[in-house]
This record gives C-alpha cells, structure tokens and sequence, in this order.
C-alpha cells in the first residue's frame, strides 16, 4: 500500500467526497427530484465524517462483553449522535418527496426554473400585482420572462 | 449566476477542509466523554450495548426530539398527501410471489422486528431498527394487496401512545423526585434480557413509534390516487 | 489495522463516490435512486468497518432501505418511474442543454 | 427547579396525543394546547419573579452536565423561553378546519422546539431542536395548501438542509478535536483546542448552518417566498422570534467557544451585506408581505452588525434591537393579516381602519427610531457604540446603518402616506382589504406592548444592561453549568 494513505484518510476523503457531490448537485440540478438525491448524498457524507470524528484504529465496538479484560472501545457519543442523525434525515427525505409530489401534481412539471417562475407568478397573483413590478430577490437569481399564459388555469384547477 | 457562486462554494468548502485535514489526527480521538460514560454507563445505565445507553441514557432527550422530528414529518406529509380517503382500483395486483411472499413473510419480519427491539440494550439494534422492520412488515400487505389499507386510526392512535410512553416515562421519573428520563427500575444483572431498568420499555415506546410513523408516510407515499 | 480493511475502505469509498456521482448526471431517474442506495449500501458497510454496528444496522435498513423505498414510492407517484430514459428526465448535464426539452 | 423541563416535555406529550384527543372530543383537543402553552407562560414567570438564584444549571437524565445533556438558564435564556410559550400562544392557529389537529400538533412542536433552542446547553442537542423547528415550520408553511406554499416549502427545505449538513460538518470537526459537546465544556477547551483554522472553519460552517433560520445574508432567500405564502400568524411568529432564536445560538457560541477577533469580522461582514440587500429588496417591494420580508432580512442584518460589537454594550444594543423588533414585526404581520396585498390597495385605509392604521404609524415611527419610542433608544445604544469602535469596518458599518435608516424611512412612510391619503381619485377604487378582528386586537396588543416600553424605558435599560452582563460572561456560564473541577480537566 502506498505510505501515509491510512484509513482514515481514505474515510475522511470519502465524507468529504460525498459532502461535496452533494452540495454541488443540489446547487446545479435542474431537476427537483435530483436536489433531494444530492441531499441525501450530502447527509450521507456528514454521517461519515461525524461516525469517523469517534472511531478509533485499535479498539472494538462499544458492547460490553463477559470478558476477562475490556478492550478499548471506540467513541459512543458520536455513533448514538448519528442514529439520531440518519432518521432525522428519512424523515426530512419523506416530506420533501410528499412535497415534490404535489408540486409536480399543480404545476405539471419539476424543473427547477419553471416551478420558480410560477411560484413567483402566483405570489405575485396572489398580492393583486402585476409580475414584471415584484422581481426582487436578494440573490438576483429570478430569471425574468413573461408570465406564462397556462399559470392561471393551472392555479385555478386545484381549489 | 447563481450555479458558479454554488460551485465557488463547495470547492472553497473542500478546500478549506482538506487543508485542515493534516490538522486533524482521525483515529485516535479525545474522547473526552466518551471513556468516561463507557466506564461509568455499567452502573449508572446498565446496558451492555453502550451506544444504547448513550441514545436512551445520556442522551434521551435527543432521542426524545428525534421522535418528534418524525413525527412532525409524518404529520406534515400528511397534511400534504393525506387530505382524501379514496382509493382507487386503478393499481394492478401485486404478482404471485409478492402477494404469497407477503403473506409468508409477514411473521418473520414481526418477530424479526420486535427481537431487535427488545434485545437492544444487549445486542447491536434496537427501536430504529426494530421500528423500520415493523414499518416494512405492515407495509408489505399494502405492497401485495392494493386494495388493503392500513388502518389510519389505529396507527395514529400507536404512535400517539407510543409517543406518549416516551414521554410519560420521563416524567415518571420526575414525579419520583429525580431528572426527566433518569433512567430507573433495577437494573440486574449486565447481559440479561431483563435489565437496565427502564431502557427497554423505552426503546419499545421508540420502536412502536418509528415503526407507525413510517408505515403511515408510506402508506400515504403509496396510495396512487390522482388529486381529482 | 490490517491491510484488508484497507483496501476495503479503499474499494467502497471508490464506489461510492463513483456512484454518488453517477446518481446526480445519469439521465434516468429510477437508475439514480438505484445509484444513491448503492451510496447508502457502501456506507453501511464501512460502518461496520468502523466498528459501529448499530449505526451499519441503522444506515442499511433506514438509508438503503426505507429510504430507497420512499425514493421508488415517490418516483412512482411522480410519474418518472421508467426503465427507459424519458423525455422528462434531466440532470446535471442536461442544464446545459436546456433549451432542447423545453417542450 | 427540575419542573423547567416541562416548558419541553409537555408540549411534545400534547403534540402527540393531539390527534387522538381531537377525535375523542373536539372541545377538549381545542384548549389541549392552549392550556398547555398557558402552563409554560405561568411556569416560566414564577420563575421570572419569584427570586430564584439565576443562572443555573439542570441536567436531564440526572447525568451531570458535560456527560449528559444539560438545560442551561439564565434571564436571557429565561426571556426567551417565556417569549416562546408567549407568542405561542398569541400566534395560535385558532383557525378551525378539517386539519385544525395537525396544525395544531406540529405549533405545538414549533415551540417545543423553540424553548429547547433557547434552554437547551448541549449543541447537538441543539442541532435536534433546531431540525424539529426546521421540519414543524414547513408542515405548518404546507398548511395552507397553495401551490406557491408547497414550492416555497420545498426550497425552504433544502436550503435547511444544506444548513443542517453544514452544521453536522462543524460538530463532527468540533467533536473530533476536544471529544465533548456540551457548551460550557467546549468554553473550557476553546482557547487551546479550536482558537486555529479548524476552530474557525467549525465556526463558519455552523454559523452558515444556524443562520439559515437567522436570515443571514447568503442563505436568506427562502425569506420571502415563505413569508409571501404561510399564514401571518406563522410568519409573526418565524420572523419575531425564532429568527432570534437562531441568533441567541450564534451568540452563545461567540460568546462561549469562538471568542477570536475573525469570527466577529465574518459577521460583521455579513450583517452588512444583509442589511444592504435586504433594505434595497424591501424598498422595491410592491406588496406588505414581501416587504416586510425583506425588510426583516436587513433588521436582522442591523441585529447582526450589533453582534460583531466586542463588548458589553454592544450585547446590550442587540438585546435591545431583537426584543423591539419582535415586537415590531410580529405586529406588522398580524396587520399584514389583512393588507397583504399589492401597496397600491392600501390608498385611504385609515379611514375604514383607523385603528390599524395608527398601529402602523406608531410601529413604523418606533421601526424609524423617532425619539421616545423604544427604537430609538435601540437604535441610540447601536450608533454610539458603532461610533466609539476605531476599526475601519465598523464605521462602514455605521454608515451602512444610517443608510438603512433613511431607507427604511422612505419605504415605511410611503405606506403610511397612502393609508392616509384622502386622495381616492385613482382611475380604478381598489377594493379594501378587510383586516381581521383578531389580527387588530393582536397586533394592538403588541402597540400597548410597544407603548408600555416607551413609559417604563428605564427600569427595562436596566435589566437588559444586567442580562447582557449575565449572558456575556462566559466564566459565569463555565461556573455554572461544570461547578467543580477536581483534578482540573475532566
């Protein structure tokens, strides 16, 4: 094996691989479905990387055994830490696909840039103005094109 | 714009982690907790699945939270998917093997289930998982029969119990004068089944929990109707 | 630390990345769920060769299990459950390409 | 003392049972959770008045404190809590339809999970609290059932969710260096163990991380959207208070563990640049609702620039800027209520709600700062203590500050002049919002606060000036939380 690559190296490049696959997918996606894959991925990596913040190279799992002499175990804080952090995660998971499923049921489709400008649209409906006056984000991230002409039906059709 | 301030990010973000990665010795942690909760959890908790004594003992009101999380995501999917009860006979049957292997399966994966559970204080496993296996064995039939529901009322009123175990646990050890979720009860002899006081019926009152919330998030993910 | 964990921490954390990737640019979706379980599988395993058997426990039947399934159930819901790759698919490469599937 | 515990528990007891009481009877479901919330209320202010000795410290599971998990209670963390059941049960969703019972199970979360954010001295025990928030807030955001709901949620989602992995990061690098996660314990170990790059990256990351609730500059964007399109009550109660929440989490880990001179720059920084976004967004607002987003943004922004302030007074000067905008805003939402729409519809409506029209005045004038409204006073403490800084980026700060001002002035007073104009000669007579009886009598509520304060100004300096001496001495909190250390580290 090549010196100086250790397991725990491999462990940490391999979190913060997933980490940042993650982030990067859920910032380029043009695809909502695909935003709640790289999250999952992302959380993945830092479940990794906290598991690897107690694990220890010369120890054993954290259950006590009838054995003559306890060998050093490795850190349960971070391995209950992370019990609680995977099912938080299923959880946030489950209400986003519930999410999506409706959004794709009103708005027809799950492209990122679409769902943003009829999301917009009907805000802007909503409020009783005009779309081409309420175009303002901090991030300046709206892409401005006129209101399509099907938002309305497509709003009207769920009451 | 916005994808190049993303990506600017997360590679900033890598980078500033992989450099102080030298900075950190993985692999030989401080554990400056950790050693003193597995020397102490033995008589303080009494479980010899450390990390359950740290989930239910140490830490029980994270736990506590957890369940709250998914139970507020339950409720929240449900406001979103569960506003009408119809359903439709658009689905086709589960195949031959689905619909028998379901059958079949189904007392296995309850026994499986409630096993984890109740050897969680000893064994790696306990309400989380127990709770998945029990989810997966009440959803199966929903799988193989689409026609079969599960019962919303009676899962509701589970995890309201379940949820309220929890909880009414913690308190009993309030009322007796000591800290919310102390654990209590004797604890035994370390390795049997009956031990570490109250720890088990705790990780039952989770494992009842988990197990209703996700069978009724999936059982609303399943139901195929469309919204009309 | 043996040589073989080793090696193993170095083949799973291989495939993994390789599929973290291949779940956000493969065009069908179905293949993408398929993909990021193999994430949650992989990670399972190096649980287990973290000497954290609750959490491999916990992470092969929450996040390669039930997950997967939630992803599959909603993929069905959504209409984008198909072997083949559909016209709705899009992904990270697809962004570029925007304008062709505009319809 | 032990009984604090229940401002948590029994919210979350109520919370699950909620669904079966409601179905076994509907009177009984329906004041299930206002009476718990009023318990908490009265709980907590036996505490405020009898004369317990503040701080102190609990621990859960009767495992002492770096070992388990502890609450931690000083006024600051006291107020805030109050605050929480409080405005819990101001922002009640009394609103009754067909699911009237997970609405009101998942407020019930909201601020069990708010008063765990405000007690809680364990940070991942933070975190959990901070993900229950997080998930109850966008149940309670997807109740209204609009399709814009729904798609605002989602991005709010994942935005919390690339904050929630960031603040996983930061604890795993935080826990793999000192091993601990308990606050007062991590205060201990800071200075040799994370005042370097790694401390400072953990800091950045769970900063980006909670301040997705606090409407930090880069991670705000969820802001509007949400607040355009969850009930006024929810977002009085998000922008009100559980931003500060957020806030009081960032300000204890400043205080408590990454006491270096970077980590105030950085917020500096962003509260700047919050305040200039947010404030520039606000003015070309066109509709109430996402104009008081944006304007809750750059307030958010000033409330950070008094975070980077290094001592005492500055503490004081924040303390004072998020109590009065709490109760700012939240009023304003609950007018919001009613005037939710287009700016332009809003032409002489004090002639049908003077009531509420007046209530926007006074809360814009106090918002402005003008004399003896408490604003001002907040305001005062900011600039004097901006000004008496040497560094270069604190009179940017400053400037950046007065700018917001006059901004804010602009944008406020243009609604303020409509509401009163008798000018109706406007080619077509929008139709008059109806604002809500129990919106005005609320948002009332929040102006007699308002007033209240103005009167009693002095007594309410002085405590806060002693809350802000309490909450920024770490040694205290050290003391209290890990009372003796025989043998020196643990």
């Amino acid at each position: 094996m090549i010196p100086g690559v250790t397991l725990e190296l491999i462990l940490y490049v391999t979190a913060l691989g997933l980490v940042i696959i993650g982030l990067a997918g859920v910032v380029l996606s043009s695809h909502l479905f695909r935003m709640v894959l790289a999250l999952v991925i992302a959380e993945a990596g830092a479940n990794l990387m906290l598991v690897l913040s107690g694990y220890r190279w010369d120890a054993v799992a954290p259950i006590l055994m009838q054995r003559a002499e306890q060998p050093a175990m490795v850190d349960p804080v971070p391995q209950a830490m992370v019990l609680t952090a995977i099912v938080i995660g299923v959880g946030i998971q489950a209400l986003a696909v519930s999410i999506l499923i409706r959004i794709r049921q009103r708005y027809g489709n799950l492209k990122r840039r679409e769902v943003a400008e009829k999301m917009d649209a009907e805000i802007a409906a909503s409020a009783g103005i005009r779309r081409d006056i309420s175009q303002d984000a901090p991030l300046g991230e709206r892409p401005l094109s006129p209101l399509p002409a099907h938002t309305a039906e497509s709003r009207g059709g769920d009451a | 714009m916005r994808n190049l301030t993303g990506l600017l990010f997360a590679g900033g973000l890598g980078f500033m982690l992989l450099a102080i990665a030298s900075g950190i010795d993985f692999g030989t942690p401080p554990m400056r907790i950790g050693e003193a909760i597995q020397s102490a959890s033995p008589q303080e908790v009494g479980a010899a699945n450390i990390v359950t004594s740290v989930v239910l003992g140490y830490r029980g009101i994270d736990t506590l939270g957890e369940l709250a999380i998914l139970f507020a995501a339950a409720s929240a999917a449900g406001l979103v998917l569960g506003r009408r009860h119809t359903t439709t006979g658009t689905q086709r049957k589960g195949g031959f093997v689905l619909f028998h292997g379901g059958a079949l399966i189904f007392p296995f994966l309850l026994t499986i289930g409630f096993y984890i559970i109740f050897h969680g204080h000893l064994t790696p496993g306990g309400g989380f998982q127990g709770g998945v296996i029990l989810a997966a064995a009440f959803f199966l039939p929903l799988l193989a029969r689409p026609g079969a529901r599960l019962h919303h009322s009676i899962l509701s009123v589970i995890e309201a119990f379940a949820g309220a175990s929890f909880i009414l646990i913690g308190l009993a050890a309030l009322a007796e004068g000591q800290a919310f979720l102390q654990p209590m009860l004797n604890q035994d002899t370390l390795g049997s089944l009956i031990s570490a006081g109250t720890l088990p019926l705790l990780y039952i009152a989770v494992g009842l929990k988990v197990g209703a919330e996700l069978a009724s998030l999936l059982s609303n993910l399943a139901q195929t109707e469309s919204e009309q | 630390m043996s040589e073989v964990e080793l090696w193993i921490a170095l083949i799973l954390g291989i495939m993994m990345l390789s599929s973290a990737v291949l779940a956000l640019v493969v065009k069908n979706h179905l293949a993408a769920v398929a993909a990021a379980s193999v994430v949650s599988l992989g990670l399972a395993l190096l649980f287990a060769l973290m000497r954290a058997p609750d959490v491999a426990m916990t992470e092969a039947a929450v996040g390669a299990g039930l997950s997967s399934l939630i992803l599959a159930l909603a993929l069905r819901r959504l209409g984008l459950w198909q072997i083949d790759s559909g016209s709705e698919n899009s992904n990270l490469l697809s962004a570029s390409s925007k304008g062709k599937d505009d319809a | 003392m032990n009984n604090l515990v229940l401002t948590i528990a029994l919210p979350l007891l109520g919370a699950f049972l909620l669904p079966v009481v409601m179905r076994l009877s509907q009177a009984l479901g329906l004041w299930l959770g206002p009476i718990i919330l009023g318990y908490g209320c009265w709980l907590l202010g036996n505490l405020w008045f009898n004369d317990i000795t503040l701080p102190l410290s609990i621990a859960l599971g009767g495992f002492d404190a770096p070992y388990g998990i502890n609450l931690y209670l000083d006024s600051l963390a006291l107020l805030f809590a109050f605050a929480v059941q409080l405005l819990g049960l101001i922002c009640w969703p009394y609103v009754l339809n067909q699911d009237t019972a997970r609405r009101q199970a998942l407020m019930l979360l909201l601020v069990a999970a708010s008063t765990g954010l405000a007690l809680s001295g364990d940070l991942f025990n933070l975190y959990v609290f901070y993900e229950l928030a997080a998930v109850a807030t966008f149940g309670l955001v997807v109740a209204s059932t609009t399709s814009a709901a729904y798609a605002a949620t989602f991005r709010y989602l994942i935005l919390s969710g690339i904050g929630s992995v960031l603040t996983l990061l930061g604890i795993a690098l935080i826990y793999s260096q000192t091993g601990t996660l308990n606050l007062a314990h991590l205060a201990q170990l800071a200075p040799e163990l994370l005042h370097d790059r790694l401390g400072l990256t953990a800091y950045l990351l769970i900063l980006i991380g909670i301040g997705v609730k606090a409407e930090l500059f880069p991670v705000n964007a969820w802001v509007p959207e949400i607040y355009a399109t969850a009930s006024s009550r929810l977002s009085g109660f998000l922008a009100g208070l559980l931003s500060k929440l957020a806030l009081l989490i960032i300000l204890r880990l400043l205080v408590l563990i990454f006491d270096q001179p970077e980590a105030v720059q950085i917020i500096l920084i962003l509260g700047i640049l919050g305040v200039i976004s947010g404030e520039f967004a606000a003015w070309r607002a066109k509709d109430m609702r996402r104009m008081l987003g944006f304007s809750s943004i750059g307030q958010l922004g000033i409330i950070f620039i008094a975070l980077s302030l290094p001592d005492e007074r500055g503490l004081l000067a924040l303390l004072a800027l998020s109590l009065h905008h709490l109760v700012i805003k939240t009023g304003l939402f609950m007018l919001a209520d009613g005037w939710g729409g287009s700016l332009e519809r809003l032409t002489g409506a004090a002639k049908r709600s003077p009531v509420g029209a007046a209530l926007f005045t006074l809360f814009a004038l106090s918002l402005v700062g003008v004399p003896p409204l408490p604003g001002f006073w907040a305001k005062f403490t900011l600039i004097t203590e901006l000004a008496a800084q040497s560094e270069p980026l604190y009179l940017i700060g400053l400037l950046v500050f007065l700018l917001a001002t006059v901004i804010e002035t602009s944008y406020l007073f243009r609604i303020v002049a409509k509401l009163y104009s008798s000018a109706e000669t406007t080619t077509e007579q929008p139709e008059y919002q109806h604002l809500p009886g129990l919106s005005l009598a609320t948002a009332s509520l929040f102006g007699i606060t308002l007033l209240a304060a103005t009167v009693l100004i002095a007594p309410i300096g002085d405590g806060l000036q002693a809350i802000a001496a309490e909450a920024k001495n770490a040694e205290l909190y050290i003391q209290t939380v890990i009372p003796v250390t025989p043998g020196g580290q643990l």
